[in-house]
């Protein structure tokens, strides 16, 4: 056959690997997004395994003697500019007016933030991507989903919220406790309420992809819809997926803080960032670090996951990883 | 001269094919019209060869490619493969029958699946109708990449990692897996360089003669219809205007579009250049949606008369194996009049 | 594009309907009651009396009909009085006289309007006592986030990954991830407290009529302004930089520079006017949030316009007044939905709705 | 074929290379041609041979980063345009070189009308007002065969067809009356009917203008319709330069020869098979330090692997790049 | 002196008054601003004293004013007064008011001022009698105090009843016989008053102008007044006391703090919350599993570091107590001393008591069951601090306790379904704070009456929530009921609250107090918390 010689030797291929290693590699190069993915990293590391080195509880309250002696003391590097400020080493980063450890209120609030935004996002995305897929698939499906796609846009979110919030809160707080009520109706209410524009891009990105040549081809040789969905159509919405959730995440982490603020979030005890925050915005002068901490955190995850989003966004992107 | 059909099997048979695309438009989305994308077409494809379909751009022949494989719940006409009407059948019946009939893309770098491998993308065939599993069906995997020629070491590389050539080569050997006896290629070779053209023309040509497989070749390189194909197909805006053996269309165009056709075709050579005379059309094609009173091509056609603008011509055959469809060639002796 | 827009606004009525019901469902079935944040002074039986005098004795979907009837017929007409006897207009429309109020000295045949469990005054009155600080610092806030961000975004996009882009990636996410009720603080203790340059509370009864008026309405806006503008340039200018990178690798754009245009007119004239749809849209559908007010940038600087007088509807369960604003804002939104649609097939000529 | 005359367009060992995160590509490698007045040169050459990038190269239309012309001299009028500053460049853009691009469906802006963007070059180099650009823009889109052109000036892109759009693209090049049009790859998007609707159009242009205009395509029927002289591109180098006729009748370069093998014909004797030419175009990376062409080459010698040829007449006014001497069959000693 | 010669006075409280009509809103914001307006017959002085305002005198037994058998007092008003329209004040007006409030349609706030009153009547134009149905000791309920102000019958005249939300205008602009009157009325937002030219003393008000702005949060009407000097007078600033002392520094402006009868306390459910129970028995049926014995609330008491609250979360604004009424004086029982924290105590008695850590988890176990307790708030800062260091607390003498916060929406809304309202009670402890309006606890002090507990068959309702009950406590109340004597009634009074903190109806923790502040430039505010904070405002002026 005229074409067995059609190995040349003179193209040097690479030996075969995965794919996702080369979205690794692609993802290597752009340095924001390793910055951000080595920055969040560490935040989600020092967050969740942190509190095993820094073994502090965050809700506790020392007994009354040491309690005054050990509340609003200063972070250790306050000494560098005023020699008599109230620090000790083994708060790093000071106390609060009940003398609770700042450090772990950190790592404790960071776990419930970042543990929000990512539940937050998986489960916006979930809505979106299904919505988002049955209507750019099954052109049955289409209006009907996508009228559903347009009320939820016109419907005001954040009164409904709001609202929502006052429903249900009481209700799941009995079922799983104040914490855990807050958390899954934080989660859901966020996820609920931000799947739309997912959707939106997925159902453009299905229609697309319904109609490129792979597709045909896998019906053409008799491929049922629901293998065409899980084995053509979904790899290759996953782009446009993962920036979404990269922005999933920090919507719903400021989110959490702005119903914090308007005392619609987390019970006050319960540290998150946004929490945080807010409770030391009334002593922002006296003890500026119990802002300034919480909003660099929460600053600095929603830069490195956007980061993070920009590069995965170049590295998922065929056109872009080919040149 | 002409192929006599008479002794050979009609593998499939497509009888008035129509396919339209309907658009809703107006305060209610009602249906104001339709996109004529495929409007009442008629052939026969002999069992073993290949007939070229040739059209410019937006006339409509990759519609008619997925028609005849059912890929659109077609407007009217039949499609009979192997005898057996496939135009009306149930999607679950389709499928049994898929493994009969295959296609072959223009784009060799969008009709592969950029996350799968060649195995997985050669594999899915298989795994969708036959019960190979294993070695049984690594085995067939080679045994394909070997028929296209494709190095065995390839086998868990991703489409991006191919050049194009060889991109086409795996969309090839995806057609053949299940051994199909007709296989629709949909410009196959549009997307290539020239230089890989040739290969990729060349192993579709081998295939052919190993696995006895019969070709609808749409394309628009009329030189490479005329290389591969035995009798060749012209359409113009959803209808075909003409159809005939190879020899005699390339020889003696009949109708006057496929003279303007052929005519347009750059010769590669500067002596012949300079000695052809040519036609050039001028304007553009109708669109489909709002195609011309009377005859499609009356627009644009050089010997226009004015029945063309009030009447569609009827197809004809006016030698045997040659069919056409122009107002010209109806009565004999009127066409020979105009003509003059 | 006329049939496109009725149609679009015959689909809006039924959406409009639904949305209705779900914010009317929504706020029955929630818990809590109008009198909850009365002192617990106040006995229980005293509580039961003041939440029947509410009108809350009713089913459920009497008051939701008595609802819509309110706001679709007798709000309307309130309006249409208004406007051709109070209003600026007056002078040139005939006098009207739709509206029968309740009230003093009254017949029985009366035309009640939606009134809110708080003020026990027609909502409506309010919210347009309300909209007035809502445009001015919202408002202003929108336009100066347009005027400064499009000009980052042009210019983040047309040198990517510059040190320019770089710093104004990282401004803008800090501004995105920033709560104003913490960078308002800040900035009050900032310019308030210690610079005492601006007031920290907005005064609602101000009335620009003169020189020196104005520039006191502009120095009480500059705070929440900057606060909320931090925030809106930074996501306006994401979209325009996101855009502008779409379209400067497109072929028209060498097109235009092997025309020999300057490098200005390319960037500014090309690209620019095929960038600005996408955000033009973004920018008309994030113009119902002026409406909404910023909630928490408007408690923070006490400007109380639409979005504090929702929140402390929602707060006192006020249902009337959460429902009336929740639906507006529903309006409000579906019909800049469709101002975006529209702008989009204007400023695309490709774009043709029939 | 005005012989003899100086040219109007001389490039001299261009080299351009693009610096990509996986390496420099070098995209263009020491590419020398001339073009004289009045002149149609054809470029042929697969795909990704370095056409575009050799002619965007010229005037200054790559992206820079990645792109870098590293080296080289393009005289232009007497100047060389490659040293010239971004304001002299934008003088010669659009006035005096003019550019058709391949994809008529992109290449114009979808937002201006068709009018604005044809009176946009007219009124930056020729200084004109709105009402003489207007008058102009109409009479070179009725120039372009464009009927109704008044009416149509109002049009958008989008409600033109392809080959209309590559009409009007064709206006825009041609409003300032160019000394030079480079058209890159104008019609292979366009079908065979509107491709030769367009052909005539220039030859016709060409006629009545008579610029000198540098045609790139891969269809050699193209080129041998049109083109005066022929230059061959392969892996970024020129490998061989001729008359048209010359070429087609006697092609020196292995390359050249089995391009012209390949190309089924609608005319004339069909062959049975056709000749294909193996394997892959090659990857532009480094610096060439051999033939590029030698991995698919029938005629490779033992030299072809250690050195890259350069290009030595063959012929009156053809040169080829190559140790094989087509005329002999044996190595050419150079 | 000349009236309004001082200008403008900015008033901030960070509650806006979202109407000024005091009878259709019982919210302390609406009622303060309304008070600017509208006044009482007679109202509190800072020290608790009830003294005359549009009457010459109080009416006592002594002087005649109050009929021998308590059942009726007579009130004389002063004659001259004027409604700020011009009109004379009379005697109508005051029995208007009556009416008004008492229309069963109207959803009076303050219904409960008229309680047990017969009827009001207006023997001439200066005379007022109000009858009452029994023998009422404190007659001083209708018309005195800030929320018994009288309105004029002529503005609300068709107001009354089911029509009485409809009056917009009245609703936002009472005529009053105040120092100031409305201007403009935004809700939530803003009131303008001025200087009432008909005021009925020469020379005041100071001021020509108030804006009284509403809305934001404690801290920044703090801010306004102590630390930019943008307004003069802050209401309520409930903040931690190191943010006060901060914004002291400010310079501009000085808290002031005062006390009334408001006490931050644990209530005991005396019944048994557990969830096995049906709907019809949890929270009903007594006793609790441990709750009822003296050794275990008394410990648990003696537990708390009270001091170190206060100073967590009051300061300046709280003190220790350790009674139930703990104002005014009278009826400030000193019996009781609970100022220091005994852990080593409070185990002892435990452990005398046989509750013992069998099984060495930390927690005692009452009954072999492990002493565990629900322990519910309302969401808000500083009781969630509270709930940290009392948990923490009753941990060191081994009982558990889980915390649990509920919004005060839910938690005060009264809402009969809802399983979390504090009158329900679906725990085993409670904190929230009460108080009493006025200066006589006597139907305060009713809420400790078995029949006052709240139960299904109530709905609910009913204020004795931590279902306390013993008949010694019942009939010691009902003497207080007969009792005029002021000497005797507190003696009663101390006796009562005793008897219910020392049975384990509640542990008092913090005596609240009320911090505003005012600008260093404002003179003559005197902060009254048995009155409306703005009872004076006519006195007010600008220092210079
Ligand atoms: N799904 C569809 N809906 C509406 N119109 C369609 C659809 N698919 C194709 N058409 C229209 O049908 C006509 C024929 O399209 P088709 O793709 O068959 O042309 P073609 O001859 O294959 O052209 P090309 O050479 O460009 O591939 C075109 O006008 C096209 O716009
Ligand atoms: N921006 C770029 N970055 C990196 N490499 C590039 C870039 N643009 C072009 N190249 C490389 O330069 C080489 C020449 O490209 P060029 O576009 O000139 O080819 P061409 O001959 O015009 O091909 P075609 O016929 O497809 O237009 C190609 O190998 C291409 O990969
Ligand atoms: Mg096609
Ligand atoms: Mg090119």
């Amino acid at each position: 056959m005229t074409d067995a010689t059609q190995l040349d030797p003179a193209n040097e291929y690479k030996p075969p690997r995965n794919q996702w290693l080369d979205v690794w590699d692609q993802f290597k190069k752009h340095r924001g997004a390793l910055i951000g993915a080595i920055v969040f990293l560490f935040i989600v590391l020092g967050v969740f395994l942190g509190p095993l080195i820094w073994a502090h509880d965050a809700q506790f309250v020392p007994p009354v003697v040491d309690m005054i002696k050990l509340r609003d003391t200063r972070p250790i590097y306050t000494v560098l500019w005023e020699s008599g400020a109230k620090v000790s080493w083994a708060h790093p980063l000071g106390t609060d007016n009940l003398a609770r450890d700042y450090l772990a209120r950190m790592m404790a609030g960071g776990q419930v933030s970042i543990t929000v935004g990512l539940a937050a996002m998986t489960l916006s995305l979930l809505l979106g991507t299904l919505i988002g897929v049955l209507a750019g698939y099954f052109k049955r499906l289409d209006g009907p989903l996508m009228r559903l796609t347009d009320l939820f846009l016109a419907l005001p979110l954040l009164p409904l919220l709001l609202v929502a919030v006052l429903l249900f809160r009481e209700l799941l707080a009995g079922a799983l406790g104040p914490e855990g009520g807050v958390f899954v109706l934080i989660v859901s209410l966020v996820g609920i309420t931000s799947w739309m524009q997912t959707a939106r891009i997925v159902r453009g990105d299905v229609l697309a992809l319904k109609e490129r040549e792979f597709v045909i081809a896998a019906r053409s040789m008799g491929t049922p819809s629901r293998r065409i969905v899980l084995r053509h159509i979904l790899p290759n919405v996953l782009s446009p997926i993962m920036v979404s959730a990269t922005l999933g995440i920090a919507t719903a982490i400021i989110t959490e803080s702005a119903l914090s603020f308007l005392g619609f979030g987390f019970p006050p005890d319960f540290p998150t960032w946004g929490r945080l925050l807010f409770d030391a915005v009334d002593r922002m002068t006296l003890y500026p670090e119990r802002v300034i901490w919480p909003g660099l955190a929460i600053s600095i995850t929603v830069l490195s996951v956007n980061y993070i989003g920009d590069g995965l966004r170049d590295a998922l992107d065929p056109r872009i990883r080919g040149r | 001269m002409f192929d006599a059909p008479a002794d050979r099997k009609t593998l499939v048979e497509v009888r008035d094919l129509k396919m339209h695309f309907p658009i809703y438009a107006g305060l209610l989305r009602r249906h104001v019209g339709d996109v004529k994308a495929v409007d009442g077409v008629s052939f026969d494809i002999f069992d073993g060869e290949t007939l070229g379909l040739v059209g410019e751009s937006g006339c409509g022949k990759s519609t008619c490619g997925r028609a005849v494989l059912r890929l659109y719940d077609i407007t009217a006409g039949t499609i009979r493969i192997e005898g057996e009407d496939i135009s009306t059948m149930g999607q679950e019946t389709l499928r049994k029958k898929r493994p009969t009939m295959q296609m072959v893309f223009q784009d060799p770098q969008a009709s592969l699946n950029p996350r799968m491998t060649l195995a997985g993308i050669i594999g899915e065939p298989l795994d969708e109708h036959t019960g190979l599993k294993g070695s049984a069906r690594r085995d067939r995997i080679y045994e394909l990449m070997d028929a296209v020629g494709l190095n065995r070491d390839f086998a868990n590389r991703y489409p991006h990692e191919f050049s194009g050539g060889q991109r086409q080569r795996i969309g090839i050997a995806r057609a053949l897996a299940l051994h199909p006896k007709f296989i629709v290629c949909d410009e196959p070779i549009a997307a290539l360089d020239v230089s890989i053209q040739a290969q990729v023309v060349n192993l579709l040509e081998d295939l052919q003669d190993k696995f006895g497989l019969t070709y609808l070749f749409i394309s628009h390189d009329l030189s490479m219809v005329r290389h591969i194909a035995d009798r060749v197909a012209v359409m113009y805006l959803g209808k075909v205007v003409e159809v005939a053996a190879r020899e005699g269309l390339y020889a003696d165009p009949k109708h006057p579009y496929t003279q303007a056709l052929l005519s347009a075709v750059p010769e590669p050579d500067p002596v012949l250049h300079d000695t052809a005379e040519r036609v050039i059309l001028t304007g553009d094609v109708p669109s489909p949606s709002n195609p011309p009173q009377g005859c499609n091509f009356c627009t644009r056609c050089p010997q226009v008369f004015d029945i063309c603008r009030l009447k569609d011509p009827q197809s004809r055959e006016i030698e045997p194996g040659r069919h056409v469809a122009c107002h010209l060639h109806n009565e004999p002796q009127a066409a020979g009049e105009t003509a003059a | 594009m006329l049939n496109y827009t009725i149609r679009r606004l015959i689909i809006a009525v039924p959406t409009l309907l639904f949305i209705a019901l779900t914010i009317f469902l929504l706020l029955e079935l929630a818990p809590g009651d109008p009198v909850a944040n009365q002192p617990l002074t106040i006995p229980p039986e005293v509580r039961e009396l003041m939440r029947k005098a509410l009108g809350l004795g009713e089913p459920m979907h009497i008051r939701f009909w008595k609802w819509l009837v309110q706001f679709f017929w007798i709000e309307p007409q309130v309006f249409i009085d208004w406007l051709t006897t109070t209003s600026s207009l007056a002078p040139i429309l005939p006098d009207t006289d739709f509206f029968i109020a309740c009230g003093n000295n009254t017949a029985a045949e009366c035309d009640p309007r939606i009134l809110s469990w708080q003020f026990r005054s027609p909502v409506m009155d309010i919210v347009l006592q309300r909209i007035p600080q809502t445009l001015w610092v919202v408002g202003t806030a929108y336009l100066v986030a347009i005027v400064i961000a499009i000009p980052v975004g042009v210019y983040s996009a047309y040198r990517q990954y510059s040190w320019f882009d770089n710093a104004g990636t990282f401004v803008t996410m800090v501004g995105f991830s920033v709560p104003p009720f913490f960078s308002g603080v800040l900035v009050i203790v900032i310019f308030s407290v210690q610079l005492n340059w601006f007031p920290s509370i907005y005064d609602t009864m101000h009335e620009v009529n003169n020189w020196d008026s104005f520039m006191f309405q502009i120095k009480q806006m500059t705070m929440p302004v900057m606060v909320l503008a931090l925030q809106i340039t930074s996501q306006i200018s994401r979209f325009m930089r996101a855009s502008m990178l779409d379209n400067l690798n497109l072929d028209y754009v060498r097109t235009a520079r092997a025309k020999g245009m300057t490098e200005n007119v390319v960037i500014l004239a090309h690209v620019l006017r095929n960038s600005m749809i996408p955000v033009v849209t973004v920018i008309a559908l994030g113009i119902p949030q002026i409406f909404g007010g910023a909630i928490i940038t408007e408690q923070v600087f006490k400007v109380n316009g639409i979005g504090e007088m929702l929140i402390r509807a929602i707060e006192a369960n006020d249902i009337p007044t959460v429902q009336t604003l929740t639906f507006i804002f529903a309006v409000l939104i579906v019909i800049f939905n469709l101002v975006a649609d529209i702008l989009y097939g204007i400023l695309d000529p490709r774009i043709r709705y029939d | 074929m005005p012989d003899g005359a100086l040219p109007v367009l001389d490039v001299k060992d261009l080299k351009t290379v693009f610096r990509t995160r996986q390496g420099e590509v070098h995209a263009v490698n020491s590419v020398s041609f001339d073009l004289k007045p009045g002149e149609l040169l054809g470029v042929v050459g697969e795909s990704g041979s370095g056409k575009s990038v050799t002619m965007m190269s010229l005037i200054g239309l790559l992206p820079s980063p990645p792109a870098e012309v590293q080296n080289g001299q393009v005289l232009f009028g007497g100047q060389d345009i490659l040293k010239a500053d971004d304001q002299t460049l934008r003088a010669i853009r659009g006035a005096r070189i003019g550019f058709v691009f391949q994809d008529p469906m992109t290449s114009l802006n979808p937002v201006f009308t068709v009018g604005f963007q044809l009176m946009e070059p007219l009124r930056k180099h020729m200084g004109m007002n709105k009402r003489n650009a207007r008058k102009r823009a109409q009479e070179l889109l009725e120039l372009v065969g464009i009927p109704d052109a008044g009416q149509r000036l109002r049009d958008y892109p989008h409600q033109f067809s392809g080959g209309m759009r590559q009409r009007v693209m064709i206006a825009i090049a041609l409003a300032c009356d160019p000394q030079v049009l480079i058209a890159d790859e104008p019609t292979t998007a366009l079908d065979v009917t509107i491709q030769a609707q367009i052909l005539e159009l220039v030859k016709d242009l060409r006629r009545k203008l008579g610029m000198a205009i540098v045609w790139i395509t891969h269809d050699l029927g193209v080129i041998a319709g049109i083109a005066d002289r022929v230059i061959v591109m392969y892996g970024g180098q020129i490998v061989e330069h001729a008359p048209v006729r010359e070429l087609f009748a006697n092609p020196q370069h292995p390359y050249t020869r089995a391009l012209l093998e390949t190309i089924p014909k609608v005319h004339g004797e069909r062959d049975e098979r056709l000749r294909v030419i193996q394997g892959q175009p090659p990857m532009l990376g480094a610096e060439p330090a051999a033939c590029p062409f030698r991995a698919r080459c029938t005629h490779r010698l033992g030299r072809c692997d250690r050195e890259n040829p350069v290009r030595v007449p063959v012929g009156p006014d053809h040169d080829a790049a190559c140790f094989w001497d087509a005329g002999t069959g044996g190595a050419r000693d150079v | 002196q000349e009236r309004g010669r001082d200008g403008e006075v900015k008033i901030i409280y960070w509650q806006a008054p979202s109407i000024l009509n005091p009878f259709l809103s019982g919210g302390t914001k609406d009622i303060d601003a309304s008070n600017m307006v509208i006044e009482p017959l007679a109202r509190f002085d800072q020290g608790g004293n009830l003294i005359p305002w549009l009457v010459t005198e109080v009416p006592t037994v002594g002087n005649g004013g109050v009929s021998e058998d308590l059942k009726s007092i007579t009130w004389n008003i002063t004659p001259g007064i004027m409604w700020s329209d011009g009109t004379p004040f009379t005697s109508a007006d005051v029995k208007f008011t009556y009416d008004y409030c008492t229309h069963p349609e109207g959803g009076c706030a303050q219904l409960t001022k008229f309680e047990g009153v017969t009827s009001v009547d207006t023997p001439d134009e200066h005379t007022v009698v109000v009858n009452f149905e029994a023998a009422t000791p404190n007659p001083y309920g209708p018309f005195v105090g800030l929320e018994s102000p009288i309105i004029q019958a002529a503005q609300f005249e068709n107001c009354i009843g089911a029509k009485a939300p409809g009056c917009t205008d009245a609703n936002f602009g009472p005529i009053g016989t105040g120092a100031f009157k409305v201007v403009e009325f935004r809700p939530n937002d803003v009131i303008v008053y001025e200087a009432n030219e008909n005021y009925r003393e020469d020379g005041k008000p100071a001021f020509a102008k108030v804006t009284f702005k509403g809305g934001g949060d404690a801290t920044a009407a703090g801010r306004a007044v102590m630390e930019t000097g943008e307004f003069d007078y802050a209401w309520n600033l409930q903040l931690a006391p190191d943010v006060i002392a901060n914004m002291e520094l400010g310079g501009k402006g000085t808290p002031i703090a005062g006390f009334g009868p408001l006490v931050e306390r644990i209530m005991l459910n005396q019944t048994n919350p557990d969830p096995a129970l049906g709907a019809d028995e949890r929270s009903v049926v007594r006793p609790h599993p441990f709750l009822g014995d003296p050794a275990v609330y008394k410990a648990m008491s003696m537990a708390i570091d009270r001091t170190l609250l206060v100073e967590v979360g009051y300061g300046k604004a709280g003190k220790v107590t350790c009674n139930w009424v703990p104002a005014p004086d009278i009826f400030n029982s000193t019996s009781m001393d609970c100022s220091t924290q005994d852990i080593a105590g409070a185990n002892a008695l435990l452990d005398a008591a046989g509750y013992m850590d069998t099984d060495g988890d930390g927690i005692r176990e009452a009954d072999g069951k492990p002493m565990k307790l629900l322990y519910q708030t309302s969401t808000n800062a500083v009781r969630q601090d509270f709930q940290a260091l009392i948990k923490s607390w009753w941990a060191e003498i081994g009982i558990d306790s889980e915390l649990r916060n509920i919004s005060a929406s839910v938690f005060f809304g009264g809402d009969p379904g809802s399983p979390d309202t504090f009158q329900k009670f679906y725990a085993d402890v409670e904190m929230y704070a009460n108080n009493f309006s006025g200066t006589d606890p006597q139907s305060y002090l009713g809420n400790g009456l078995c029949d006052k507990a709240p139960s299904p068959d109530s709905q609910w309702q009913g204020e004795n929530i931590s279902r306390f009950c013993m008949p010694e406590y019942d009939a010691l109340h009902a003497q207080l009921t007969t009792t005029a004597d002021i000497e005797e009634r507190g003696r009663i009074g101390r006796e009562l609250n005793d008897m219910l903190v020392q049975n384990g109806g509640m542990i008092p923790l913090v005596h609240r107090g009320r911090i505003s502040a005012h600008a260093n430039t404002l003179g003559g505010v005197v902060l009254n918390v048995w009155d409306s904070e703005l009872w004076n405002v006519a006195d007010w002026y600008r220092i210079k």
